[in-house]
């Protein structure tokens, strides 16, 4: 066993914990922390776990609606497109990942949407992605961008979804700070959906998929370097993504849903068996018991701290039903994947860890999840833009120029050098490729039903004004829908702000959602699913806000979806709308 | 003219899902006793240079700026 | 005729590829699992495409390995018809029933993209549906797709006239030599190609010009 | 146990799109006289075993059977 470090106010802020968010914590646990249980509550109550910045605000979103069966708070939202099917979709951002690691970062965000989506029970049929990158002669764009659109092709390609839009814009102002955001949906029968809702006491929780290596153990670790001599071996690792593995995992995810022995499944994504075992928990009123010694491992001596916080891809938890172990088990050989029994559901409430004989951690479940700290910080109205009066535009003197301008921009040109890399014809089922206002796909099982899909947000437009900025995204996302025949039903959004601690940018947060509530509740268009993505900075200068809205409508009949091309000379161009 | 040869390997701890899969694919045809496989890749150069030194130094500069992934692997560069 | 699709983990057309033969055949073909040694009775096997244990050390290379495919060589010196797809003519490579090697593409890249392909030989079972000289469209989804073979190996595929596919109208996707999308062993009865029939066969899919290729490997071709 | 480190290079004379294209990309960088690149991969193994002539043998093995392409590749087998 490792000697584990001192718990010093300086290890504490290097958890990214506030004093009173750690004085919180010592009153759970009515004595002092160990080290193994400051990394799970400094992994639960950070902003991305707890949406602690802007929970308050998510609030006010429209969730529901007559199609919705399964609003924000699960893996993915799940929305009713009739005859049984149901479509399962979220949108996740892999920021920061993909800066540090271009081709990994991006791989990896779209290994774990990818997850979202079938924890639920869905197979996923189509992917986008909205990136956003800095100057395009910016010494590392081009660097960022080749690996960010190889990583994704590499992943979604091999995992065989289809990319079916996204977004591509390059402003200086990502320069330092680039999105990459991605989104999912998969389809299901409305009867067959899956939850992380633990029930029953004393069954079995098992871990599936890969093994646990060092992979994405935080900073933290490197701060206490002292706890242990060998610690250059132990340096924090970039996450790598291993899509075959992936699609053996959902194969096999599938095979057992259908087998009936899964109770609650939930994937293991950011701070993995912690967020994962606490959720399943938390949410079934229960408590959990792990036992890391029968933790599949990819590495000697790991200890409890790092197996609790690592981030290993391509891994999930799952409460079965403990007579259909034999079975489960061999599914899961078949596909060559780890299948252990690493603990139990208990009535206490209680999230304990067990390790070499020791526990390492026990506190209230509850308090970890749904009970984490929420804050209402401090926000202004955000200044606004004044509109430019047309006026006083000088006219161009030579619009040729202007207009040759305006289309050979980066941000404008055609994405096909990109999405000629993602495979968009996989599965069979694709009407409408990446190029139009959204990408259609048909629904399997169907004679002629299909789905569309677009994602847009012009941050320009909501630095200028937060809440007409988040209107007009879910109205855009509202038309793109609209424009190839399909009937909108729900959207997914991911958040891109700042630093929420100054007031300014929490401004704009809260008035950008603002305004994606007006529209979405105007167009009836609920918000099922979606994520946010803070601290979105570097050098104290933040992004432009940036909240992406992807929106998922239903084609009654794909033989009369709309599209883009086909338009013949002698044509005649119509204007609508004013 | 130099011959150098650049051998470059994923940093310790970093999954390697390519030596996975390998590793398990020769156990599956029988060659007991392969505890870990570790795939990397080399590249064989030829510089037009008699001067050995900067070809060395030319190949870190290369190793840093394009052939290796320095955030997730290690190189070594040796020359013939 | 009965047909079989071989499902090895990581290949991810093999969905695709069962849609496709059974819109065409009226009937499901049976499905045969890696670890399997036998292959029923069927006239006809396929390799569909995807990423086969992750294409990882060479596409195919590790699917080459597995038992099924010992069972699905013993088919094609029985003369069975065997059909490889993307990977699955990586596959058929890499266990030695085709010649030559499948290389990354020239640009490095996948790519995923409708490309023009001549039927080069229509006199094959799997293109006897065809005309010699037509030109198709069809989609390409690869990052392998670069065929190269040396000088004899191309003389005698060439003299053969066993290069049934090539890519037309400047559309070669990848560098392959010789602008090869498919070809036949010697016997004529195994044809590995590197672009997707199975996801060319129904308006929805914007033509159905891969559908003949289905129409002749299951011999439904009017006399 | 054994260590050992397989490196599998293409045959003289087969192309390599994957050098070739490193090869232009270096010069791209401003990397001047880079005359030729060739691309191969190396396998890091371990294997359970003290004895390292069988090792050897093992892995001559394992080389015909899997990690290499004979048909375009060479290979050579270092044990550490
Ligand atoms: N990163 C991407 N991945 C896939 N498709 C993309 C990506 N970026 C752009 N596209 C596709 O290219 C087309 C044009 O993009 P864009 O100019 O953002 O469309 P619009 O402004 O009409 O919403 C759209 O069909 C979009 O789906």
């Amino acid at each position: 066993m490792p000697i584990e470090p001192e718990i010093t106010e300086e290890l504490v802020a290097g958890h990214g914990l506030t004093p009173e968010e750690f004085d919180r914590a010592l009153e759970l646990a009515g004595r002092d922390l160990t080290f193994t249980e400051l990394g799970i509550v400094s992994a639960m109550w950070n902003e991305h776990c707890s949406y602690k910045s802007s929970k308050r605000w998510l609030r006010t979103l429209p969730t529901t609606g007559p199609r919705v069966i399964q609003g924000p708070g699960e893996n993915a939202g799940v929305v009713d497109i009739g005859d049984g099917d149901c479509v399962v979709f979220k949108m996740e951002s892999h920021n920061h990942p993909s800066y540090i690691e271009p081709y990994q970062g991006a791989a990896t965000g779209i290994g774990g949407i990818l997850r979202d989506i079938f924890t639920m029970g869905a197979r996923p049929i189509a992917s986008m992605n909205a990136l956003r990158f800095g100057a395009p002669d910016h010494p590392k764009t081009r660097h960022l961008v080749s690996g960010v659109v190889a990583g994704i092709g590499g992943y979604a390609n091999a995992f065989g979804v289809p990319t079916v839009g996204g977004e591509l814009e390059f402003d200086e102002r990502y320069n330092g700070n680039i999105l990459v955001n991605a989104f999912a949906a998969g389809l299901a029968k409305s009867d067959a959906i899956f939850t992380s809702k633990a029930e029953g006491v004393g069954l079995p929780v098992v871990y599936l998929g890969a093994k646990t290596g060092r992979d994405g153990v935080g900073g933290a670790t490197m701060a206490s370097a002292e706890f242990d001599s060998t610690i250059e071996e132990k340096r924090p690792t970039v996450q790598v993504g291993d899509p075959f593995t992936e699609k053996c995992l959902l194969e096999a995810c599938l095979e057992l849903m259908a087998s009936g022995a899964v109770i609650a499944i939930q994937d293991m994504g950011a701070a993995g068996l912690t967020c994962s075992a606490v959720e399943m928990g938390a949410k079934g009123d229960l408590g959990i018991r792990l036992d890391l010694d029968r933790v599949p491992v990819r590495e000697a001596d790991m200890s409890a701290y790092e197996m609790m916080l690592s981030e290993t891809q391509e891994r999930m938890l799952m409460v079965l039903r403990p007579e259909k172990e034999a079975q489960a088990q061999a599914i899961f050989r078949k596909w060559g994947l780890d299948f252990a029994i690493v603990g139990e559901t208990t009535d206490d409430q209680r999230f304990s860890v067990v390790h070499g004989g020791e526990t390492v951690a026990d506190l209230p479940i509850r308090e970890l999840g749904d009970a984490a700290p929420e804050y209402d910080r401090h926000w202004r109205e955000p200044g606004r833009y004044t509109p430019i009066v047309a006026s006083t535009v000088e006219e161009p003197e030579d619009y040729r120029a202007a207009l040759l301008a305006v289309l050979g921009a980066p941000s404008q040109g055609s994405a096909r050098w990109v999405w000629e890399q993602y495979d968009t014809m996989i599965q069979g089922n694709t009407v409408e490729r990446p190029g139009g206002d959204a990408g259609i796909v048909r629904v399997e099982g169907h004679p002629r039903k299909a789905l569309a899909f677009t994602c847009d947000v012009n941050p320009r437009y909501c630095e200028a004004d937060p809440y007409e900025g988040g209107k007009q995204a879910v109205a855009e996302c509202w038309r793109n829908l609209t424009a190839v025949g399909a009937d909108p039903l729900a959207v997914t959004d991911n958040l891109n702000f700042g630093d929420p601690e100054n007031p300014e940018i929490m401004g704009q947060l809260v008035k950008a959602i603002e305004g994606i509530a007006e529209a979405c509740s105007w167009f009836e268009f609920p918000v099922v699913s979606g994520n946010v993505s803070l601290y979105n900075q570097t050098e104290g200068r933040s992004i432009p806000p940036t909240p992406v809205i992807a929106g998922v409508g239903l084609v009654p009949d794909w033989r009369y979806a709309a599209s883009a091309g086909g338009a013949k000379p002698g044509d005649h161009l119509v204007l609508l709308g004013h | 003219m130099v011959k150098a040869r650049v051998t470059v390997t994923l940093k310790n701890g970093v999954l390697d899902p390519q030596g996975k899969a390998i590793g398990a694919a020769l156990a599956s045809l029988d060659f007991e006793g392969v505890e870990n496989v570790r795939q990397g890749k080399v590249f064989d150069l030829e510089l037009a240079t008699d001067d050995r030194q900067a070809a060395k130094d030319e190949l870190n500069a290369m190793c840093e700026k394009l052939l290796a992934n320095t955030v997730i692997e290690d190189y070594t560069v040796e020359i013939e | 005729m009965k047909s079989a699709v071989i499902l090895l983990p990581g290949l991810n057309r093999d969905r695709d590829m069962i849609a496709a033969l059974t819109k065409i055949a009226g009937e499901p073909p049976v499905t045969v699992w890696q670890s399997e040694t036998e292959i029923p009775d069927v006239d006809l096997v396929v390799v569909p495409g995807g990423f086969s244990y992750g294409d990882y050390l060479r596409a195919g290379a590790i699917a080459a390995r597995m038992p099924v495919l010992q069972a699905v060589r013993e088919k094609a010196e029985k003369g069975v018809r065997v059909l490889g797809v993307c990977n699955g003519f990586q596959i058929l490579i890499e266990a030695g029933l085709l010649p030559g090697a499948l290389m990354r593409n020239a640009s490095l890249r996948f790519v995923c993209r409708e490309v023009r392909l001549r039927i080069e030989n229509a006199d094959t079972v799997f293109t006897q549906a065809y005309e010699a000289g037509q030109v198709l469209t069809c989609p390409v989804a690869h990052h392998d797709g670069n065929y190269i073979v040396d000088k004899a190996g191309l003389k005698r595929l060439q003299d053969d006239d066993r290069i049934v596919l090539r890519y037309a109208d400047g559309t070669n996707p990848n560098g392959s030599l010789d602008d090869i999308a498919g070809i036949v062993n010697e016997a004529g009865n195994v044809l590995g190609m590197m672009p997707h029939p199975e996801n060319r066969i129904e308006p929805a899919h914007g033509g159905r010009d891969g559908r003949a290729l289905f129409a002749s490997a299951l011999d439904m071709v009017a006399a």
